[in-house]
């Protein structure tokens, strides 16, 4: 025990690991090395190999080469499970817990408070409560937990890998889909388990958040070691060639100008919509070049408005118009058909086909807006499979490769040629950035300005305010299910957001759960 | 006043079970008897559960068409107590049971197997014959029978002998498909002298096989098989076929008489009453017969 | 407890449809009906449980009908024939059903093979075995057959609750239990919510996927055995097709095939459903053999859309987050 | 992934080629074609005829699986079919009982498929609904006999032969290519297998997910239809008892052995085509080999694991075989 906290000293190392899929080289001879005491923060673009490092080392995928040491000790892992017996609690990056169970099944899964052989559910549950209550959550653990957001999906994977009481903790992109508070409550855990001598590996893509909490940073570009530093004396911008391997071709600061936009004509206008317990009446207007970014808390409602808004839940009262003309989005296909997009925000479940291939996944859209009697064929799906991996650098660039296979980043840029693919007229975009590294972020904020000029019209949502704030000509603030304040033009700023955000309004907020 | 007998049929697998259906429900008629059937759907199960709900009812009496000879005592115990008679229809039980039904009304199927074997045996005289079988369906008692009966006919022939034997599961396409690779692996059915079914549905279908190949069944080739049934008299009136022994699908007749007698005057009939397994050959006018039996229900 | 409210609803659909049943033919509501019911279906409900469970982890057993056919012929060769005591029989195919069970399940997990699959091939080697050891049926005249079949406790009203009915009664409480109360239930739903997660999170899929058809061929020789009681006599053909009934049990008690959710006594309520549809059918004694299909599908369609209807109904109000659900 | 597209379909060649040997060793003259009466003649010609029905029923399955479900109706549905067809085949026209027959089987289609799709019941117990009233239904139409008939073309179409080759043979042959023309020729192909991939992610893409699964399930009441009427005409009567019974289990096992997923997803109609040779193949040597009835059982269930063994993704086959007992001897 004393040797874990001397923080000096190597808890975890990694030596030559190396691992192909095939013929993708996806880890080369990579080291690592984590101490007793500190938060590592492993980065990379997408597609690094920063994944799949993790699931070498816990023993989920078998390595080609390489040792892992622990302690001191080599260790060989060959399951998630013996990892967990060896002391490295992970949490993967997809949130990987059982919507089925129930919150407190899924915390205590495999090591249940027992007496006699059978499970003491009441401990269980109060424990459960308790584990929660650290992170600011107040929910039923009896339920399922597929019946809340990802967002406690994700908090409470965190939680249950926090309570292992293992002696290394690694997270995968934790904070990606967590909103500021909760980003500050898992970093207040994550110092405090640090000071306790756990040593702490931090996947993310955010970079802030790295310079805010990690200690050392690791680079990986291309399955290959770049290089270690201390957090501290290494430049944001010579991290950013680390990770890129050349510079960052544009800084992202600029907004375009709101006014430019002001006499552009409505693309999608909703009157009173809305739909009883899901989502209280709203109105909203889309205009043609124009970006609208949806703010709020978890669960404020802003998924549910996109999905109102691109047809996938039906609504049960207002007037949706599509360039004036009356019309009603009764499922998916009718906003299709109406030239609308969405990209969900959980990729896994509702939104790759993780079989088939890039290409396929690409025109998806298309070829069901086309319909069955029109197929693209495979030259034109090749054609368009090519310009989309292309043009947002999707790695790696094989459009045969089943989607599945890609990296999570990768997969979010699919979802994306996926819908441009179809030359919508609206874009609806759930966390369109989340799980993608820097240079992909700018890229695609750089590319929703482009389509924006081009006459696009986006509804974004995002967790991170300064990228809504970045983009938006308008924003949407949502609490409690209802669209409480709508900033424009000068106004949009981080501090008027959360103004917004925190403004006791709940005279309004129930209005929709009638 | 009117009798009420719950019969328990094992299902409809094929047409001679269709026919002894209707059979029954025509000879219940006839003596103004409600005939509740309960089908079985080919699951003893379900015959256990059928006679159960009888004696729930508290029927007159019970038929029983047992899809299978054992298994039967305690719920025919039950019948027992419950003082209603059981008689079997169609095959009988395992004797361990004999005191629990008041009569069976069987043919012999081993006989059956006999009475097929022995024509075959007479009609072929003393050349070698090598001769291919279609069994019914594996575990079923009455193929089990049926080649036992055969088999101990022809064993005091030399001269003959089973070359092939596979099931065809009594069904006509299956009697076909076996009868195809029979041909296939006897050179080309040159070699087979004779078809041996054990019912008349897989002999429908083996004489389509052997005219497809060619051959001539009911002249180069001999076929005996056993029910029957309408299809293989036009068969045999065709000169397709040559000889069958019958199954009568009237099992009912005779047991509803054997109940009448016992509910009003107490007559204990015989514990078997058997019923005759007649052979049918070329020589019994085909075409009549054939006419006769279309309306069984077939 | 997780899947009581489909259980609740398939309940509520039974005592529906009873009363529907006791309207037309009052002989039904009586103790005797319900006795049979427990009696005739022992060897389903048992055979249910062990099935509820593969289908709760995701998986599908489609041997049991086949292992069931086995046990009672290796049980009554093995009393009658080889003069081995009951008991050392007993213990000997319920040892030899799990090696079976245990088996499949291995090579489910080790070669990655479809369930179904891989006990289709199990239903068509048990039902095989069965017939090298015998076709013919083989009576069983040991005296503890005569005793347990004899055995009944008598319930008002002239019903019988027999020995096997109460084995059956005994495995689906214990049956309940183990899922909703021990660890390995809850790995049980783990693994039907999914397999590579489960994993992830620890659980040691192969070894649950072992256990789990293990537990479900050894329920399936129970229920072989219980078989045995209730025919007093093994053979080969027994419980053909016992798979599908007892998987639709398993789906009408409110389990969803894809796993991850679902009940034992939900599972034994489908059970008692198909029961019922039988007596009924049964106590009317008027359908010939095809209008008892046609009634037996009409019946299946009428329980499953009632339970799918209330199901949606009950779900209705509770649904709050679209993004998540399902 | 991508590395086994171009290997995919060997281990089912493979299989195929293997049965076949063994086959040719338990009797000789398996491989003798000769020509008679102008239609070829010999045990090939026997497992290609024989092997119809099923190769039929998997056309159909093959999709309804890819959709993640599955279709336990459609032996039911042939009795059905057949009953029909050889009802009307005496007193009308082969037009009208082929319409009749296959209208029969879409509205059989369009049940399941209203069931899954719409009622949003699990496929396997909507099916078995189908299943077990489906006999029923079939029966009634031939209340429980064997229906005959001596329609010459209805007979043509079991018994006939074109180019050598029996009818039932051409007709599958057919289905194979009218199916594949109109899966892979539109976006139908495209769209069942992102259907089965992940239903939901499809929905939002836009894809008619409800039309798709109703589609695959009318396909599968249309193939099974065809083989019915095949089946009726085959033995030139509809056995409403017999017909098709326990051949869903075959056409679903056919499917399998052809590599597509009982979870959905990517599939190949040549494959499933192919694994129906691969069980028939196996059905006419065990008919041929002369061992007594009491084996088949077992002789298919090892066979159907051989299969499933050499094609499973953590077996390399013979190559995996002898690996593993060298590394169990280190
Ligand atoms: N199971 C797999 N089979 C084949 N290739 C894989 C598999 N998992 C990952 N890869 C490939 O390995 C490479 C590294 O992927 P990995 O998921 O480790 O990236 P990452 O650094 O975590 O990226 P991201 O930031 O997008 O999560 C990618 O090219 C990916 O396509
Ligand atoms: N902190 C919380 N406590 C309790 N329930 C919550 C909390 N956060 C979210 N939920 C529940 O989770 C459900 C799903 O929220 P959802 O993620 O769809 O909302 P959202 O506004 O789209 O947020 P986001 O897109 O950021 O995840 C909501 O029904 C809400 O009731
Ligand atoms: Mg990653
Ligand atoms: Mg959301």
């Amino acid at each position: 025990m004393e040797n874990s906290s001397d923080p000096a000293s190597p808890l975890l190392e990694v030596r030559g690991i190396s691992k192909s899929f095939g013929a993708v080289r996806a880890l080369q001879e990579v080291d690592f090395t984590l101490r007793a005491g500190e938060i590592h923060a492993l980065l990379g673009e997408n597609g690094a190999g920063k994944s799949t490092l993790i699931k070498v080392v816990t023993g989920v995928f078998p390595r080609d080469a390489g040792i892992v040491r622990l302690g001191g000790e080599e260790v060989a892992p060959r399951s998630a499970k013996a990892a967990l017996g060896a002391g490295i609690a992970t949490v993967y990056q997809e949130v990987n817990l059982l919507p089925n169970l129930s919150v407190a099944q899924n915390l205590f899964l495999d090591r249940q408070p027992m007496r006699f052989g059978i499970v003491r559910e009441g401990e269980m549950r109060r424990r459960a409560k308790a584990l929660l209550a650290d992170f600011g959550l107040d929910i039923d653990v009896a339920a399922p937990l597929g019946n809340y957001s990802v967002a406690i999906q994700h908090v409470t994977a965190i939680a249950r890998a926090v309570d292992l009481s293992a002696r290394v903790l690694i997270l995968d992109e934790p904070t990606a889909s967590l909103d500021r508070h909760e980003v500050e409550i898992l970093f207040g855990i994550m110092r405090k388990l640090a000071g306790r001598g756990i040593g702490i590996v931090f996947v993310s893509h955010f970079l802030d958040q790295v310079y805010e909490i990690s200690n050392r940073i690791t680079v990986l570009r291309n399955g290959r070691l770049v290089g270690e530093r201390e957090t501290a004396s290494l430049p944001r911008l010579e991290l950013i060639r680390m990770m890129l391997g050349r510079e960052l071709a544009e800084t992202t600061s600029a907004r375009a100008s709101a006014t430019e936009h002001k006499a552009r004509e409505i693309c999608a206008s909703f009157e009173a919509y809305g739909k009883a317990g899901y989502v209280a009446p709203f109105d909203l207007e889309l205009r043609h070049g124009e970006v609208v970014g949806l703010a709020g808390l978890l669960g404020s409602g802003r998924t549910e408005t996109a999905r109102l808004v691109f047809g996938a839940e039906r609504a049960d009262r207002g007037q949706a118009r599509v360039e004036g003309a009356a019309v009603r989005l009764q499922s998916p296909r009718d906003g299709v058909r109406h030239g609308f997009g969405y990209c969900p925000e959980e990729r896994k479940t509702d939104g790759i086909v993780a079989e088939l291939s890039v290409r396929e996944n690409i025109v998806l859209a298309l070829q069901a807006k086309r319909g069955l009697h029109r197929p693209l064929s495979r030259r034109e799906q090749d054609e368009i499979a090519r310009r989309y991996v292309k043009m947002l650098d999707i790695r790696p660039s094989d459009p045969e490769r089943p989607v599945g296979l890609l990296s999570g980043g990768n997969q979010q840029k699919v979802l994306l040629a996926r819908w441009l693919a179809t030359s919508p007229r609206l874009l609806v975009l759930d966390e369109p950035t989340r799980g993608i590294d820097v240079g992909a972020h700018a890229e695609i904020i750089r590319l929703i300005r482009e389509l924006c000029d081009n006459g696009l019209s986006l509804l974004v949502i995002s967790s991170e305010l300064d990228e809504i704030v970045t983009y938006s000509d308008r924003v949407v603030v949502l609490r409690d299910r209802a669209h409480v304040e709508e900033l424009a033009g000068g106004a949009i700023d981080v501090g008027n957001i959360l103004a917004a955000i925190a403004a006791d309004g709940a005279a309004t907020a129930h209005e929709g759960r009638a | 006043g009117q009798l009420t007998i719950g019969f328990s049929q094992i299902g409809s697998e094929s047409g001679w079970r269709a026919a002894e259906t209707s059979v029954s429900k025509q000879e219940a008629a006839k003596r103004q008897v409600n005939l509740k059937i309960a089908d079985a759907q080919q699951k003893q199960e379900n015959q256990i559960k059928a006679i159960r709900s009888f004696i729930a009812q508290n029927v007159d009496a019970i038929f029983l068409a047992p899809v299978v000879s054992t298994g039967w005592d305690s719920v025919l115990k039950e019948a027992k107590e419950a003082k209603i008679p059981v008689v079997l229809l169609d095959r009988d039980i395992d004797p361990s049971g004999k005191d629990l039904y008041l009569t069976a009304v069987t043919s012999d199927s081993v006989h059956e197997g006999e009475v097929a074997g022995d024509w075959l045996a007479k009609t072929v005289g003393n050349k070698a014959c090598n001769v291919v079988e279609l069994q019914g369906t594996v575990g079923a008692s009455v193929a089990a029978n049926r080649k036992k009966g055969f088999d101990t006919a022809i064993a005091k022939h030399a001269n003959l002998k089973v070359v092939r034997s596979q099931t065809g599961d009594f069904t006509r396409a299956k009697g076909k498909e076996v009868m195809e690779s029979f041909i296939k692996a006897e050179g080309g059915g040159k070699s087979i002298c004779a078809v041996y079914a054990h019912n008349d549905d897989m002999m429908v279908g083996a004489i389509q096989a052997m005219k497809e190949a060619g051959l001539k069944p009911g002249k180069e080739i001999l076929t005996v098989s056993i029910d029957a049934v309408p299809d293989i008299f036009k068969a045999m009136a065709a000169g397709e076929a040559n000889a069958t022994v019958e199954l009568t699908p009237n099992m009912a007749g005779p047991a509803l008489d054997a109940i009448a007698a016992f509910k009003d005057k107490g007559t204990v009939p015989p514990k078997w009453i058997q019923t005759e397994s007649k052979l049918y050959t070329a020589a019994d006018d085909p075409q009549k017969i054939y006419d006769s039996k279309k309306g069984l229900g077939y | 407890m997780k899947g009581l409210p489909p259980a609740l609803i398939t309940a509520i659909v039974l005592v529906a449809g009873f009363a529907a049943c006791a309207m037309q033919f009052p002989n039904i509501a009586s103790t005797r009906v319900v006795g049979n019911l427990l009696t005739d279906n022992a060897f389903l409900g048992i055979v249910a449980t062990g099935m509820a469970f593969v289908i709760i982890s995701g998986g599908i057993d489609l041997s049991v009908g086949s292992v069931i056919g086995f046990t009672t012929v290796f049980v009554a060769l093995a009393i009658e024939r080889w003069g081995v005591p009951p008991l050392v029989a007993f213990v000997a195919i319920l040892v030899l059903s799990a090696a079976f069970g245990a088996a499949m399940g291995a090579v489910i997990h080790i070669f990655d093979l479809p369930p179904f699959i891989v006990t289709l091939a199990g239903m068509f080697l048990a039902r095989g075995a069965s017939f090298l050891l015998s076709t013919e049926s083989v009576p069983i005249t040991a005296p503890v057959y005569s005793t347990v079949s004899d055995f009944a406790l008598r319930m008002p009203g002239g019903g019988r609750l027999t020995a096997i009915a109460i084995i059956m009664l005994v495995i689906v409480i214990g049956g309940a239990l183990l899922l909703h109360l021990t660890r390995f239930g809850a790995n049980v739903y783990a693994l039907g919510g999914s397999r590579t997660t489960a994993s992830l999170m620890g659980v040691a899929v192969g070894k649950m996927t072992i256990k789990i058809y293990m537990l479900s061929s050894l329920l399936a020789g129970i229920a072989g055995i219980v078989f045995s009681f209730y025919t007093s006599a093994g053979y080969s053909l027994s419980a053909v097709g016992v798979e599908l009934d007892s998987i639709a049990a398993v789906v009408i008690g409110g389990t969803l095939l894809t796993g991850g959710q679902g009940s034992v006594i939900g599972t034994f309520l489908g059970v008692l459903i198909q029961g019922l549809i039988q007596t009924y059918i049964n106590f009317d004694g008027t359908l010939s053999s095809w209008w008892t299909k046609i009634a037996t599908g009409v019946l299946l369609f009428a329980f499953i859309a009632l339970q799918q209807g209330l199901v949606a109904l009950a779900r209705r109000p509770v649904r709050k987050s679209a993004g998540a659900t399902t | 992934m991508t590395a086994l597209l171009p290997r995919r379909g060997l281990a089912q060649i493979l299989a195929l080629i293997v049965i076949l040997a063994v086959d040719r060793v338990v009797s000789p003259q398996f491989f003798d074609l000769r020509l008679q009466d102008g239609r070829l003649f010999g045990s090939l010609i026997d497992v290609l005829n024989r092997g119809t029905p099923v190769a039929l029923l998997s056309l159909g399955m093959v999709l309804v699986i890819a959709t993640r479900g599955i279709d336990l109706s459609v032996g039911a549905v042939m009795a059905i079919c057949g009953a029909i067809a050889a009802s009307l085949a005496d007193s009308h026209g082969l037009p009208v009982v082929l319409a009749a027959a296959l209208g029969a089987g879409l509205v059989c289609g369009l049940w399941n498929g209203f069931l899954v799709a719409v009622l949003g019941m699990q496929p396997i117990v909507a099916t078995l609904i189908l299943m077990v009233a489906g006999r029923g239904i079939a029966q009634l139409i031939t209340e429980g006999r064997i229906v005959t008939f001596s329609s010459p073309d209805l007979v043509w179409l079991g018994n006939g032969s074109v180019l050598g080759l029996p009818v039932p043979v051409v007709i599958a042959l057919g289905m194979l290519i009218l199916t594949g023309a109109v899966v892979r020729g539109s976006a139908l192909g495209l769209l069942i297998e992102a259907t089965g991939g992940n239903a939901r992610a499809s929905e939002l893409a836009g894809v008619g997910t409800r039309a798709m699964i109703l589609a695959v399930y009318v396909w599968c009441g249309v193939c099974a239809a065809l083989a019915g009427v095949i089946a009726a005409a085959d033995i030139m009567g509809a056995d409403a008892n017999n017909a098709g019974l326990w051949l869903e289990l075959d056409a679903i096992l056919a499917v399998v052995i052809g590599g597509t997923s009982l979870f959905g997803g990517r599939f190949s109609l040549v494959l499933a085509v192919l694994g129906a040779l691969i069980i028939q193949t196996m059905n006419t040597g065990i008919l041929l080999s002369g061992y007594p009835p009491e084996f088949n059982l077992l002789v298919k269930a090892v066979v159907v694991l051989a299969v499933l063994l050499l094609q499973s993704p953590k077996f390399s086959g013979f190559a995996g075989i002898a690996a593993r007992l060298r590394r169990t001897k280190a």
